[in-house]
């Protein structure tokens, strides 16, 4: 009695292949269990450099620094976001993360008005009645009058003919802290709060959220739902405007407040070795004030076009909103592929698509680039005007907004990441560099159908256009 | 006569192209023998929390009737190589780059381990390495040590 | 009001729906995936839902400002299902 | 066997069990009898002693040809592409050798004249096997004997693990396979017959997975002037094969490749060994 090596010739391994096929074709339950035959080792596994190290922060501390900066075209906004980051991992796969973000904001935005074939002047509050020093928040082309009659400071601009009348005077600047916490709870189960803050000068926003994930099917399969509750107010320095009054430089009404309930039901799938897939449907409501205090609407002749009031704009006091998202990842051997698709409605009646397309492509051990493509289009709110009609009743809610307009986005970006150490998962501290550069490009139609005649030569479509780059630094050390 | 061998099957229809060499562990020589099964992978983070653990194992064990065999499951088997070098671990590796034998065990979780007793029958199976649960994971094995 | 109240109804509905969607998801995913030995390449770094946390909040603030559809991305799940 | 049930019942000429790891007596009766229904299933399909069978009908045709079904087919092409692996040690028409051969521990040693009178009937290479359609020479027969009960052990381990989760064995007159460990995670002790005498075990081995088949020809032989005629016939010759080993075991992963594997090492005669090592099987033999 004797006992050979486990080693298979010629014929074995043919017969393998042979049994494997008889079985698997007349068996239809056979194919899960069957034996297949030799083959070269895995010859598809991909060699992934240093770039692509394994996820394996357990443990370890992330310190995350970047910076955002952010221009659109025609002397729009720009935006400076230094953000610093720190994520603790816990041993026990616990994960701690706070974030905090600052973000200046100047440049020009549109205001809301109706291009018109003449100059166009504004009235709009000063920072405080009797006040004639120069005015926060005002700047390019603004000048402060006093009401006659009225000792009431205004502050006026005006803007060019065959323009769209955007107010020079935007300044802004937004803080906000991010903190989350998510631990383990059971076998497969992870539970997570986190909450934020940000403020800005008109506007306060604070938010909690708690969430529940679990692991199914060999970790195959993570189910998740989280609930968010979000509280805003909206306190500009010279009150909140009723809505469809007359814009003008008195004195408004007290700070408004709205509410956001929102929940995500998630499901992740690890499809296969290679294929990640991600369905996520969200269902939020707004209530309360979510007008914009500063954006007018002008009333216009129905033949000439030429303005004759401005009225502060009116929204809905309710949105409900609703999304599925779907995305992909796929490892094509050292590349990676993420795709991904949004579906959005609202009972605004915007209605929008969102597809995502990156690759990220190691090129050398010390080096990767991904270029992205996005898609955007969205219709318009069924209360979007450009502009109204004098003598005609108002309606119930009206807003030139240009984000409530139909328009379409297109962006294309390239990221590089640097890894500046960390050969291997021992090499720790281990960072990168990365650095993102965006262009985003928004299209529409210059008019609205059924133009008033007057205005027939303008351009009413305001899209943004804009260049961003982001540069980031992350870190992990024990 | 006390012959023991795990013949592990080969995977799996629909990917036959990549179905591998059918992998064999000799568990025979080990009969009489504690035997401790850890499989792991070089890209398994709580696998690297875990070799502490194992290295720990293998010398305060060392003399007694116990064995340790880590079985990895890299398919690419430099990997696993490359991750032994930066640990600088020297515990004895069992390489299936096919799963074969983490199949014939079941794995189900990464790591997984599998603890054997002297009659060859599997007492215990850890699914993931948790640090708070290692007093667990070693009475387990003093239980089986001293099981006779 | 009225108005108000048929699209909580409705709201009510495709969230209804959207459960159903994703327990059927779930018993249909019940035994989809690779085994646990092959969680290879969904433990690499460049495999994770959200890379760049910084980076896509930035992203996400900046889109939201401009557009008016928001959200829908989360980032729960994948990885190399270790423990 | 320590807990469980044991199902045994008789079909293909052989005596058949299943052992089922479990406490569920209902479930281990609904096994065993899915079990026995696929045993008599093939038995029935491609048993040479069965008029009504289909092997029957298809040795029946008389030069005409016959169209089989799928899983017929399969096992055709099963059969004809281990012929060739074989280099035409394995062919499923060499039962007509029977005519001449009967291995009753007689001394009656067929004539070489009589040997090579059945002979033209025997070669897979006469056979038109174009699927779905086989036909036969007019006094060809095929069988599928070294391959029919190994199937039917796969095909019941397949449909029993589709069916339930729980362990089993499946032992078919010596060739078994095992779905798994058992429920306790130990594996599956299983005893080798001593070709010496039967029913004494020769050794015992612990499967965790697969299959294990023994060839042999411990019980059919004729003796003449004390040469031993075995009974693994070379159909290329006609003649036993030289001084194979009395019995060969093959572990695989499954029964269908332990079972050709370890006929084709009794067909190797005095090379089996060889054979074996070159294959790199894990296997035992007995001379």
């Amino acid at each position: 009695m004797q006992l050979t090596p486990p080693r298979r010739g010629r014929i074995a391994q043919a017969l393998g292949l042979l049994t494997a096929n008889l079985l698997a074709a007349t068996c239809a339950q056979a194919q899960a269990l069957s034996p297949a035959a030799d083959a070269p080792p895995d010859a598809a596994a991909p060699r992934v450099g240093v770039n692509d190290d394994t996820q394996s922060d357990v443990g370890l501390t992330r310190l995350n620094a970047a910076v955002l900066f952010y221009s659109e075209s025609g002397g729009r906004v720009k935006a400076t976001e230094p953000v610093v980051s720190v994520t603790v991992n816990g041993s026990s796969g616990a994960v701690l993360t706070g974030r905090f973000t600052v973000d200046t904001l100047t440049g020009a935005t549109p205001n809301g008005a109706a291009p018109w074939t003449g100059p166009q002047t504004f009235t709009t509050p000063a920072h405080a009645p009797g006040t004639t020093a120069t005015v926060t928040g005002s700047s390019g082309g603004s000048t402060l009058v006093t009401i006659p009659g009225t000792g009431t400071v205004a502050r006026q601009y005006v803007t060019p003919a065959n323009t769209l009348p955007v107010d020079a005077g935007f300044r802004d600047l937004r803080t906000a802290v991010d903190l989350g916490y998510a631990t383990p709870v059971w076998d497969g189960g992870r539970l997570s709060f986190g909450g934020s803050a940000s403020t800005e000068r008109d506007y306060r926003s604070y938010s909690g959220n708690a969430g529940l994930s679990q692991d199914f099917n060999q970790h195959n399969t993570t189910a998740s739902i989280s609930a968010e509750f979000e509280y805003d107010r909206s306190n500009p320095f010279f009150g909140t405007p009723t809505p469809f009054t007359v814009m003008s430089a008195d004195a408004k009404g007290p700070a408004r407040t709205k509410t956001v309930t929102s929940a995500v039901l998630g499901v992740t799938q690890v499809v296969n070795r290679y294929w990640l897939a991600q369905l996520n449907y969200t269902v939020g409501e707004s209530n309360g004030y979510q007008t914009d205090p500063y954006r007018v609407l002008s009333v216009v002749d129905s033949v000439t076009g030429a303005p004759s009031q401005y009225l502060y704009e009116n929204r809905p006091g309710s949105r409900l909103r609703q999304s599925v998202y779907f995305g992909n990842k796929v490892a094509w051997g050292p590349t990676v592929t993420d795709a991904s698709v949004r579906f959005y409605h609202d009972s605004w009646g915007v209605n929008s698509v969102t597809a995502e397309l990156s690759e990220r492509v190691p090129v050398v051990s010390w080096l990767y680039v991904e270029p992205l493509a996005r898609y955007y289009s969205q219709t318009a709110a069924n209360f979007f005007r450009d502009y109204l009609i004098a003598g005609q009743p108002l309606p119930a809610f009206a807003s030139s907004d240009s984000r409530l307009g139909k328009f379409q986005a297109q962006t294309y970006g390239l990221k590089v990441g640097i890894p500046i150490t960390g050969h291997s998962e021992f090499d720790i501290p281990s960072s990168e560099v990365y650095f993102q550069v965006q262009d985003y490009k928004q299209t529409g139609s210059a008019q609205p159908g059924g133009v008033v005649p007057g205005l027939a030569h303008e351009n009413f479509f305001s899209g943004v256009q804009a260049v961003s780059v982001f540069a980031g630094w992350t870190m992990a050390f024990y | 006569m006390a012959l023991v061998t795990v013949i592990a099957m080969v995977s799996v229809g629909g990917h036959v192209a990549h179905a591998a060499p059918s992998a064999a562990l000799d568990l025979s020589q080990y009969h009489g023998k504690v035997v401790y099964l850890d499989f792991w992978a070089s890209w398994c983070a709580p696998c690297k929390l875990s070799f502490p653990f194992l290295e720990k194992l293998q010398s305060y064990y060392a003399g007694r009737n116990f064995v340790l065999l880590a079985v990895n499951v890299d398919h690419d088997r430099t990997k696993a190589d490359a991750f032994l070098r930066e640990a600088g671990s020297n515990l004895p590796i069992v390489y299936d780059t096919t799963g074969g034998i983490a199949r014939t065990f079941n794995v189900k979780a990464m790591p997984t381990s599998v603890v054997i007793g002297a009659d060859g029958r599997v007492r215990y199976v850890h699914s993931g390495f948790f640090p708070d649960q290692m007093p667990l994971y070693e009475a387990h094995i003093s239980e089986l040590l001293n099981a006779k | 009001m009225q108005n108000d109240g048929r699209r909580r109804a409705r709201a009510r509905a495709g969230l209804g729906i959207a459960l159903l969607c994703v327990g059927g998801i779930l018993s249909a995913c019940a035994s989809v995936g690779p085994a646990a030995w092959d969680h290879d390449l969904m433990a690499r770094k460049s495999m994770q839902l959200n890379t760049h946390p910084d980076l896509m909040a930035a992203l996400e603030h900046s889109y939201f400002s401009k557009e008016g559809a928001s959200g829908g991305r989360s980032f729960v799940g994948g990885g190399c299902g270790c423990n | 066997m320590d807990g469980g049930f044991v199902l045994a019942f008789r079909a293909m000429g052989s005596p058949c069990e299943v052992r089922i790891d479990t406490t569920d007596r209902a479930l281990a009766a609904r096994l065993g009898g899915m079990a026995q229904a696929e045993a008599l299933r093939i038995e029935y399909k491609y048993s040479r002693y069965r008029a009504d069978s289909l092997l029957s009908r298809i040795n029946a045709s008389n030069g005409q040809p016959v169209t089989v079904d799928s899983e017929t087919a399969e096992l055709l092409d099963c059969a004809a592409q281990f012929h060739a692996l074989s280099e035409g040690r394995f062919d499923i028409t060499s039962g007509v050798l029977r005519r001449v051969w009967r291995f009753d521990q007689s001394d009656h040693v067929p004539a070489e004249t009589e040997v090579a009178a059945v002979l033209p009937f025997v070669g897979w290479d006469r056979v038109t096997w174009h699927r779905p359609e086989i036909t036969l020479p007019s006094g060809m027969e095929i069988d599928f004997g070294g391959l029919g009960k190994e199937y039917a052990v796969d095909t019941t381990v397949l449909k029993l693990q589709a069916a339930s989760p729980a362990p089993f064995l499946v032992n078919f007159g010596g060739d078994l396979r095992v779905s798994g460990p058992r429920a306790n995670g130990a594996r599956w002790r299983v005893a080798i017959e001593s070709v010496e005498t039967a029913n004494t075990a020769e050794a015992m081995l612990d499967l965790a997975s697969g299959a294990l088949t023994t060839s042999g020809d411990a019980r059919r032989y004729l003796l003449r002037d004390g040469v031993r005629f075995g009974h693994i016939l070379d159909p290329r010759t006609g003649w036993p094969v030289r001084d194979p080993p009395r019995s060969v075991t093959v572990a695989a992963p499954t029964c269908m490749e332990a079972g050709l594997i370890s006929t084709l090492a009794m067909l190797h005669g005095a090379d089996a060994e060889a054979f074996l090592e070159a294959e790199g099987v894990v296997a035992w033999w007995q001379r």
